[in-house]
C-alpha cells in the first residue's frame, strides 16, 4: 500500500494567546501531529490575508489562522477587526471558487493546550483526506497546457 | 448640450473654474475624455448617455491638483466616487465644481458636497442586469466551476495594469504589487501570480468601490474584474449593512467591527 | 385608511356595552370601524395553559387574516385578547422558526405586520384629534383608572409606558373632565383567572381594589377590561361579604366614560346593564357652557 | 552579506531526546547565510551563553538563531547574550523546537525535520531583522487626581507622600465626597467625617498637592508620561486669595432657602454657601443660578459685608493648561434617584428617602442634627421599613449588577435607628444578605440578634399612603410566599448604585473604555485591576464598580503605586515593537496617501495626522504617523494598510513574508 499524505499546514496565531495555548500543550506533553508549523504573529489584527495566499502559493496544503477569544485580545480590539476581514476575504475566496475548506479559523486561549492539540489533529486529518491542494499548485501548469493544446489544435 | 455648454462657459467667466474634465466626441464619434483650460473651447463639451467613464480617476492626476479650481461632470457613479474619496481625505485641496446631467437632461451643479450627496443617495444606482445576471450564474456554480471559470479567465491576464489605471480609488502612489521588498507578487504574469494581483485588488476594494464597472469595461483581454468588487460590496452590505460611496461620514466597512460579527466559521 | 376591530367573545357577550359605547364615540367622531372577517377565538386563559402551540395559533389566524383583508391597525379593546395578540405577535416577530411553524398550522401566511391597537390607544390616536369639539359634559367627580394585569405585563408586550403606573387612561379621563386620583392599586390583580372557579379570593382580591379606591375617595372606577369590569362590577355581594362593608362606587368602561363627557346617551352607552347603578356618575355631570 | 549562527540547545533531554539536534546543527550549517552552527546541553545556562557571546566575536555573527525553548521563556535572556556579544539584541531570533516540536511529538526524522524547518524560518527572519533601540518616553513627574472623594484623596496623599507632584481637580465647591456626606461607617461604626476630614485638611497643606476645586477637565491629549490637560476652573466669584472663610457673607446672605445638595434636599442653603462646616477650602463660591444679584442685579449685599472685599460678581471661567504624567479618575458613583420607583412612590411621599437621604437625617451634622426624624413632620417614626436592591439586580429596571454596598449599609442604618430608638421596629427586606468582608457578617448578625431588626426575605411590590402611614406591600418568601403588609412611618430605599452621570463623557476625553452601565472598564479584570487600556491612566474607587470606603482606598493606594511605579525613572523605555510609517525621496515623501482609514482601528488612537511641508512651509500632503509613545504593537493598522505603508518592527512584512517562504521551501 502506498504511504499516506503528509500535507504541510502552516498555522498563524497570535502570540498572546494562541502561541501561548501551543507552549501549554507543549508543557503538558500532549502529542500531536507534526504536520503543522507556527508563525508567530503580534495578533491576528497583523495577519495579512496576502501571507496566506503567499503560503499556499508556495506549497501549503492547508491553514490555520487563531487567535484570542472574543473579548480576550491582548490589544483589546485586533481579533475583532481580524475576524471582520476573515468574513470579507471569505466570501471573496468563495465567490473565486476557491476551496475555503483548505483555511481553519479558531479561537484558541492560552489555557486551551489541548484544543490546540486537536484543532492541529483534526485539520490534519480534514486535509489529508482531501489531498494535496493540486488545484492551485498546478494552476500555471494547467494554464500553460490548456494555451499549448490551443495552439496545437490553431 | 447648448446649456451645458453655456453653464460651464459662465464657470470659467465668473472665475470658478480653470480646468474643465469633461467628454468629447473622438473622431470615431465615440465620447472620451476632454480637459478644457478656457471658455472659448466649451463647444467641445458633450455629454450623453454613452458618456460612462469615470472622469473621477483623473482628480488624482497631478496636473488637475495643481490646477486647484477644477469642474467635473458624470454619472451617479462618478459622483459617488467623489463622495467616496472625500470620505477618504483624497479631495482636500481641490476647489472642485461637480456637474451633472439628470434623466430629464437638466444641468445640475452642485453648490456642495452636501448636495451631490442628497442627489446620489435620491438616484442610488442598482446593478446593471447585465452584471445582476452574470453574478447570479456565478453564484449558482458550483465552486470547482467557479475556480475554472476565474482561473481561465486570470490564465489570460497580461498584467497590465489597465484596471487599476482606470479606478479612482486606486490611487496609491504606489502599489504593492510593484513593491519588490518584499516581492509580494511575480512580475511575470501566470495565473498564480494574476490570482493574488486579482485577489489583491478585489480586496483592497472591498467596502470602496463604488461599482462604477469601469476596470471590467477596460480590461483588453476582457476579464469581468468588476464581478469581484461588485460581489464584494453585495456580501459587505448584507453583513454590515454599509454602503459605498454613499455618504462623506459613512465610514469604511473594514476598519471597524461590531462585537456581534458572524464567526459561526471560526472554531 | 380603515382601521380593523377584533371584538373578541366578551364584547359580543358580557360586555356588549364596552362594545356599543365604543362604537357610539367612534361614530360621534366620524371614525369607522370595520370587523375583521372570520375572527376566531383569541384562546384567552384556556389556551396558553393547554398548549403552548394552538394558544399562538389562534391569534395567529386572526392577525394573518386581518393582514391578507388589508388592515394595517386593528382595534382590541378587551385586554385579554390584547395580551395574547400582542405576545403571538411578538413570539411570531422574534423567532422566525415559530412563525413558519404556526404558518404550517394556520395555513395562512403571516407576511403583513398588524399593529395591534389597546382602546386607549386607539381614542389617543384617532379620537382625541377631533374629540374636543365633541365634548359638551364634564364628568364633574374623582376617578380611579384601574389598568389590571393583561395590559401592564409581561414587559415585552406591556402596552403602557409605565408598567408599575400607568397613566394612558388617567389622560383620557382629564379630557373627560373627571380627576383621576393616585392610587396604589392600578395594576394590582382582580382574580380574574378565578373568576368563576373561586369566587372567594375574586372577592378578597377585588375587595382590595374597591376598598383602596373608596379610601382614596374614588367616585366611579374606570376600567378597560371585560374581567376586570365584571368581578369589580358584578361580585359585590361576595365583596360585601369579605370586607363587612358595602362600597357602592360604580364600575365604568373607559369608552363609557368619554361617551358621556361628549353627551351619548346613557342608555346608548349601555350604562344600563350594569349591576352597580352608574346614577351617581350621570348625576354629577356638569354641562359646559358653549 | 549576511553571517548567522545557530545555537541549537539540547535542554537535557528535553530536544535531544526526540530531535536529533547534531543532525539539526549540522543541517543548519549549511543554510545560506548561515556561518556558524552548534548544539550543546543547557544553551540558557552559563557557559552555553558564553559559548554564544564567544561565537558572535569569534565569526563576526550578524544575528542569531537559538533553537531551544518557547521565546515566551528565554527571549530575552538570549537578546541580552547577544548585546553583551556588542551586537544589537533585536539580531537575536529564537527557534521554539522545545514546547512546539520535542515535548509534542515522538522521536523520529519527520520530528527532527520540522525542527530544522523552524529553525531555517527563523534564520531567514532573522537575516531580514534590522537594529532596533528602546523607545525612550521622557515622563513628567505630576499625576492628576480628577475626583476629591476618598478614593482620590488616598491616591493623591499616597502619591504626594511619595515626593511627586499632584494636581488634584474636583467639580464640587469642597473635596470629601460621598463620604463626607454619611453618619457612620460601617463595620466599626466610627464617625465618617471624623476620619476624613483630617485626609481632607491634609490634601490641602500637604507642599505637593495642588487643589482646584469647583473645576472640571477640559480636556486630554498625549500619552503615557505626556498628558496635557485642561482644566475648567469655573467661576467662583468670590476671590479666594483674598476671602479667609470668615461667613459674614454666608450668614447674611438673604435667599436662604435653596435645598442643600450637601442634605440630599432635606435642609436650605444660601446663594453664597460652602457646602458643610469642614470643608475643604472653606470658601464660598456663588451658585450663580439662585443669587438675587445674578438674576435680578440687585442686592449686593455680600459686597458690602466682605471684610476683606473677596467676592468678584465679575469672575469668568477660566482654563489653565498643566502637563502630567499620569492620571487617576476617581470620579466616583451617584445613586439612582426619583421617578424610578413609581410603585414605590420614590419623590412622591415625603417620608419614602433613600439611603444617602438617611445618612444625612442620622448624622450629627445634618439637618435634625442626628435625630431620625420623619421628613414629612418631622416625627420621629415608630415603624421603618428598609428595602435592600431597590433597583439593584433587578432586569425590569435595567440594572442586573449588585450594588455591593446596600447590604451593609441598610444593616447599619437599621442599626443606627435601633441605638437611637429603643422602642421602633426596623424591618428590613432584602434578596440574599452579602455581607462577605472582614467583620461585615458579624456586623449584619448583630443588627439582627442584638438590635432585633426584623430581616424579611421578600421584594416589596408597592408602597402606598394610607391615613398618614405608608403600607408597605411585601411578601416573605422563606414563610412559602406569604404576602406582609407592613405599616411605616418611613421608608428607606437602598437605591441602585450608578456610575457618575459625567462618566461617559469623561471616558470620551480619556480615550478609556466603560461597560454598558458606564463603569470605566480596567485593562485586566483580574490582573490588571487599576490600570486602563490607556497606559498611564489609573482607576480608583467607585468609578470603576460600586466599592465600600475600605476597597476604594485600597485600589486608590494601588493606582497611587501604579502611578509612583511610573514616575520612578524620568524615563519611560517601552519595547520598539510600533509601527512605523515609511518615508520615500521626494515627490512622495513616503507612499502613505492620507486615506486615514488606519486611525479607526488602532485601539490605542496611535495614529495621528502630519503635515508635510516643502521648504517654504506650504504643506504638501496629509499623512498618518504613529505615535510611538502609544503604540502598543498589535500591527491591525499594518495588515490594513493597502499599499503597505505602515509596517510593524519586529514583524515586518518583509520578515513575515520570508518566513512563510522559508518555512515551505525547504
Amino acid at each position: 500500500m502506498s504511504e499516506q499524505f503528509e500535507p504541510k499546514i502552516v498555522a498563524f496565531v497570535c502570540n498572546w494567546c494562541t502561541y501561548a495555548g501551543a507552549d501549554l500543550a507543549g508543557t503538558s506533553r500532549t502529542k500531536y501531529a507534526t504536520n503543522v508549523s507556527i508563525i508567530r504573529f503580534p495578533c491576528t489584527g497583523r495577519i495579512d490575508f496576502m501571507l496566506l495566499m503567499k503560503a499556499f502559493e508556495n506549497g501549503a496544503d492547508g491553514i490555520i489562522v487563531s487567535g484570542c477569544h472574543p473579548n480576550d485580545c491582548h490589544y483589546t480590539s485586533g481579533n475583532f477587526h481580524a475576524r471582520r476581514r476573515w468574513i470579507v476575504f471569505r466570501s471573496l475566496l468563495d465567490f473565486m471558487g476557491f476551496d475555503t475548506d483548505r483555511i481553519t479559523f479558531s479561537w484558541v486561549s492560552a489555557a486551551e493546550g489541548t484544543k490546540w492539540a486537536s484543532l492541529v489533529n483534526e485539520t490534519t486529518e480534514k486535509i489529508r483526506a482531501k489531498g494535496a491542494f493540486t488545484e492551485f499548485k498546478n494552476l500555471d501548469l494547467e494554464t500553460f497546457n490548456r494555451l499549448h493544446d490551443e495552439a496545437i489544435a490553431k | 448640450m447648448k446649456q451645458l455648454q453655456n453653464k460651464v462657459a459662465e464657470l470659467f467667466d465668473n472665475g470658478t473654474i480653470s480646468l474643465m474634465i469633461g467628454f468629447q466626441n473622438a473622431l470615431n464619434k465615440q465620447p472620451v475624455p476632454c480637459f478644457i483650460t478656457v471658455a472659448s473651447q466649451v463647444e467641445r463639451l458633450i455629454y450623453t448617455p454613452e458618456c460612462k467613464g469615470n472622469l473621477a480617476v483623473y482628480l488624482h492626476k497631478i496636473e488637475v491638483k495643481q490646477a486647484k479650481k477644477v469642474g467635473i461632470i458624470g454619472n451617479v457613479a462618478t459622483l459617488r466616487s467623489l463622495i467616496q474619496l472625500t470620505s477618504e481625505n483624497q479631495l482636500g485641496d481641490i476647489e472642485k465644481t461637480v456637474i451633472t446631467v439628470n434623466a430629464q437632461n437638466e444641468v445640475i451643479i452642485f453648490a456642495n458636497m452636501d448636495e451631490v450627496e442628497a442627489y446620489v443617495q435620491a438616484n442610488f444606482p442598482e446593478y446593471t442586469d447585465e452584471d445582476k445576471k452574470l453574478l447570479e450564474q456565478l453564484n449558482a456554480m458550483s465552486r470547482a466551476e467557479r475556480w475554472q471559470y476565474w482561473s481561465e479567465q486570470f490564465s489570460v491576464c497580461v498584467k497590465c495594469y489597465a484596471c487599476r489605471a482606470v479606478c479612482p480609488m486606486c490611487y496609491c502612489p504606489s502599489c504593492t504589487v510593484e513593491s519588490n521588498q518584499p516581492q509580494w507578487i511575480k512580475v511575470s504574469s501566470e495565473t498564480t501570480g494574476n490570482l493574488e494581483w486579482h485577489t489583491m485588488r478585489a480586496m483592497h476594494l472591498a467596502g470602496r468601490c463604488i461599482n462604477c464597472g469601469e476596470c471590467g469595461r477596460i480590461c483588453p483581454v476582457g476579464i469581468p474584474v468588476h464581478l469581484l468588487t461588485a460581489q464584494m460590496n453585495k456580501d459587505i452590505e448584507a453583513e454590515f449593512g454599509a454602503k459605498t460611496g454613499f455618504s462623506c461620514k459613512s465610514g469604511y466597512a473594514l476598519n471597524t467591527f461590531k462585537p456581534g460579527d458572524k464567526e459561526q466559521f471560526i472554531k | 385608511m380603515k382601521i380593523g376591530y377584533y371584538p373578541g367573545c366578551s364584547l359580543e357577550g358580557s360586555s356588549k356595552e364596552y362594545n356599543d359605547s365604543l362604537f357610539a364615540v367612534a361614530e360621534k367622531c366620524g371614525v369607522t370601524l370595520e370587523e375583521i372577517k372570520d375572527w376566531s377565538c383569541c384562546g384567552a386563559s384556556a389556551a396558553h395553559n393547554l398548549n403552548h402551540d394552538l394558544s399562538l395559533a389562534l391569534p395567529a389566524r386572526t392577525l394573518a387574516l386581518a393582514g391578507s383583508q388589508g388592515f394595517a391597525e386593528i382595534v382590541v379593546p378587551c385586554a385579554a385578547c390584547y395580551s395574547r395578540l400582542a405576545s403571538t405577535n411578538h413570539e411570531i416577530s422574534e423567532n422566525v422558526t415559530v412563525k413558519t411553524k404556526i404558518e404550517g398550522y394556520i395555513d395562512l401566511k403571516l407576511t403583513a405586520d398588524v399593529k395591534i391597537l389597546t382602546v386607549f390607544e386607539f381614542l389617543q390616536k384617532y379620537i382625541f384629534p377631533t374629540v374636543d369639539k365633541h365634548i359638551v359634559n364634564k364628568l364633574n367627580q374623582k376617578a380611579a383608572c384601574y389598568y389590571g394585569c393583561l395590559y401592564t405585563r409581561p414587559k415585552e408586550t406591556a402596552a403602557v409606558d409605565q408598567i408599575e403606573n400607568p397613566m394612558e387612561m388617567d389622560e383620557v379621563m382629564v379630557k373627560a373632565g373627571a380627576t383621576p386620583i393616585d392610587w396604589a392599586f392600578k395594576t394590582e390583580c382582580c382574580g380574574a383567572g378565578l373568576s368563576v372557579s373561586r369566587t372567594d379570593i375574586v372577592a378578597k382580591l377585588s375587595g382590595k381594589i374597591l376598598e383602596a379606591a373608596a379610601d382614596r375617595g374614588a367616585e366611579s372606577i374606570v376600567v378597560a377590561c371585560p374581567m376586570c369590569h365584571m368581578n369589580l362590577d358584578m361580585r359585590r355581594p361576595e365583596i360585601k361579604k369579605q370586607l363587612k362593608k358595602d362600597i357602592n362606587i360604580p364600575v365604568l368602561f373607559i369608552t363609557q366614560a368619554l361617551g358621556l363627557s361628549m353627551g351619548i346617551p346613557a342608555d346608548k352607552l349601555g350604562l344600563n346593564k350594569h349591576y352597580v347603578s352608574t346614577n351617581k356618575v350621570v348625576n354629577c355631570i356638569v354641562k359646559m357652557e358653549a | 552579506m549576511a553571517r548567522i549562527g545557530v545555537f541549537i540547545c539540547h535542554c537535557g533531554e528535553n530536544i535531544s531526546a526526540t530531535v536529533d539536534v547534531a543532525k539539526v546543527a549540522e543541517k543548519a550549517g549549511k543554510l545560506s547565510g548561515v556561518a556558524f552552527s552548534v548544539d550543546y546541553k543547557y544553551m540558557c545556562s552559563d557557559p552555553g551563553q558564553t559559548l554564544i557571546i564567544e561565537a558572535i566575536k569569534k565569526h563576526k555573527l550578524t544575528g542569531i538563531v537559538v533553537a531551544a525553548c518557547s521565546p515566551r521563556m528565554h527571549e530575552g535572556t538570549f537578546r541580552k547574550a547577544a548585546e553583551k556579544a556588542g551586537i544589537n539584541p533585536y539580531f537575536c531570533e529564537m527557534a521554539n523546537i522545545r514546547e512546539q516540536v520535542s515535548w509534542v511529538h515522538p522521536k523520529s526524522d519527520t520530528t527532527t525535520q520540522k525542527a530544522l524547518d523552524i529553525v531555517r524560518t527563523l534564520v531567514e527572519k532573522v537575516k531580514k531583522n534590522t537594529a532596533l533601540f528602546p523607545i525612550k518616553v521622557p515622563v513628567t513627574k505630576t499625576a492628576l487626581v480628577i475626583g476629591g472623594g476618598i478614593a482620590g484623596i488616598q491616591a493623591a496623599l499616597d502619591i504626594a507622600n511619595a515626593g511627586h507632584q499632584v494636581i488634584m481637580v474636583e467639580k464640587k465647591p469642597s473635596i470629601g465626597g460621598h463620604m463626607s456626606q454619611l453618619s457612620e461607617t460601617f463595620p466599626t461604626l466610627d464617625c465618617s467625617q471624623c476620619i476624613l476630614t483630617p485626609r481632607m485638611v491634609e490634601v490641602a497643606q500637604h507642599p505637593n498637592i495642588t487643589l482646584h476645586t469647583y473645576a472640571e477637565v477640559e480636556s486630554v491629549s498625549g500619552f503615557v508620561g505626556n498628558f496635557d490637560v485642561k482644566i475648567k476652573m469655573k467661576a467662583k466669584s468670590v476671590d479666594y486669595s483674598k476671602c479667609t472663610g470668615c461667613g459674614a457673607c454666608w450668614q447674611k446672605c438673604p435667599s436662604k432657602k435653596i435645598p442643600d445638595e450637601f442634605n440630599e434636599g432635606m435642609g436650605f442653603r444660601t446663594a453664597i454657601y460652602s457646602p458643610f462646616p469642614q470643608a475643604v477650602p472653606n470658601k464660598p463660591v456663588i451658585d450663580r443660578l439662585n443669587c438675587t444679584w445674578f438674576l435680578k442685579g440687585k442686592c449686593g449685599l455680600c459686597t458690602k459685608i466682605c471684610p476683606t472685599g473677596a467676592i468678584n460678581y465679575d469672575a469668568v471661567d477660566e482654563f489653565i493648561d498643566v502637563k502630567v504624567g499620569a492620571i487617576v479618575t476617581a470620579t466616583g458613583f451617584d445613586l439612582k434617584h426619583a421617578d424610578f420607583f413609581p410603585e414605590y412612590g420614590y419623590g412622591k411621599f415625603k417620608d419614602v428617602i433613600d439611603g444617602m437621604q438617611f445618612e444625612r437625617l442620622a448624622s450629627a451634622s445634618g439637618p435634625t442634627a442626628g435625630e431620625i426624624r420623619r421628613p414629612s413632620d418631622g416625627k420621629i417614626p415608630e415603624k421603618i421599613v428598609f428595602v435592600a436592591c431597590a433597583g439593584s439586580r433587578d432586569k425590569a429596571k435595567g440594572i442586573e449588577y449588585c450594588s455591593k454596598i446596600c447590604c451593609m449599609y441598610t444593616a447599619k442604618h437599621a442599626m443606627l435607628y435601633k441605638h437611637k430608638n429603643h422602642e421602633g421596629k426596623a424591618y428590613v427586606f432584602y434578596m440574599d444578605i452579602r455581607a462577605a468582608g472582614k467583620d461585615y457578617d458579624e456586623f449584619v448578625r448583630r443588627a439582627i440578634e442584638e438590635d432585633e431588626v426584623q430581616y424579611i426575605r421578600g421584594r416589596v411590590s408597592r408602597i402606598y399612603e394610607k391615613n398618614e402611614k405608608l403600607i408597605v406591600k411585601g411578601v416573605d418568601t422563606l414563610m412559602n410566599g406569604e404576602p406582609v403588609d407592613i405599616e411605616a412611618d418611613m421608608v428607606v430605599l437602598a437605591t441602585a448604585v450608578v456610575a457618575n452621570i459625567e462618566a461617559e463623557s469623561l471616558a470620551q476625553k480619556l480615550h478609556i473604555s466603560y461597560n454598558k452601565h458606564k463603569f470605566f472598564a480596567e485593562a485586566h479584570p483580574k490582573l490588571k485591576p487599576v490600570e486602563t487600556n490607556t497606559a498611564g491612566i489609573m482607576l480608583a474607587g467607585a468609578c470603576q464598580s460600586a466599592k465600600d470606603i475600605p476597597e476604594s482606598v485600597s485600589q486608590a493606594s494601588a493606582s497611587a503605586s501604579k502611578v509612583i511605579g511610573l514616575f520612578s525613572s524620568s524615563e519611560l523605555t517601552r519595547e520598539p515593537i510600533v509601527a512605523v510609517v515609511n518615508r520615500q525621496a521626494p515627490p512622495n515623501y513616503t507612499s502613505c496617501t492620507g486615506c486615514l482609514l488606519c486611525q479607526e482601528v488602532c485601539p490605542y488612537h496611535a495614529i495621528e495626522t502630519e503635515e508635510i511641508k516643502d521648504r517654504a512651509g506650504n504643506v504638501l500632503k496629509v499623512v498618518a504617523r504613529v505615535n510611538a509613545g502609544l503604540c502598543q504593537g498589535c500591527g491591525t493598522c499594518v495588515a490594513m494598510c493597502r499599499n503597505k505603508s505602515i509596517d510593524l518592527q519586529g514583524f515586518s512584512n518583509d520578515q513575515m513574508l520570508s518566513e512563510v517562504m522559508a518555512l515551505l521551501n525547504s
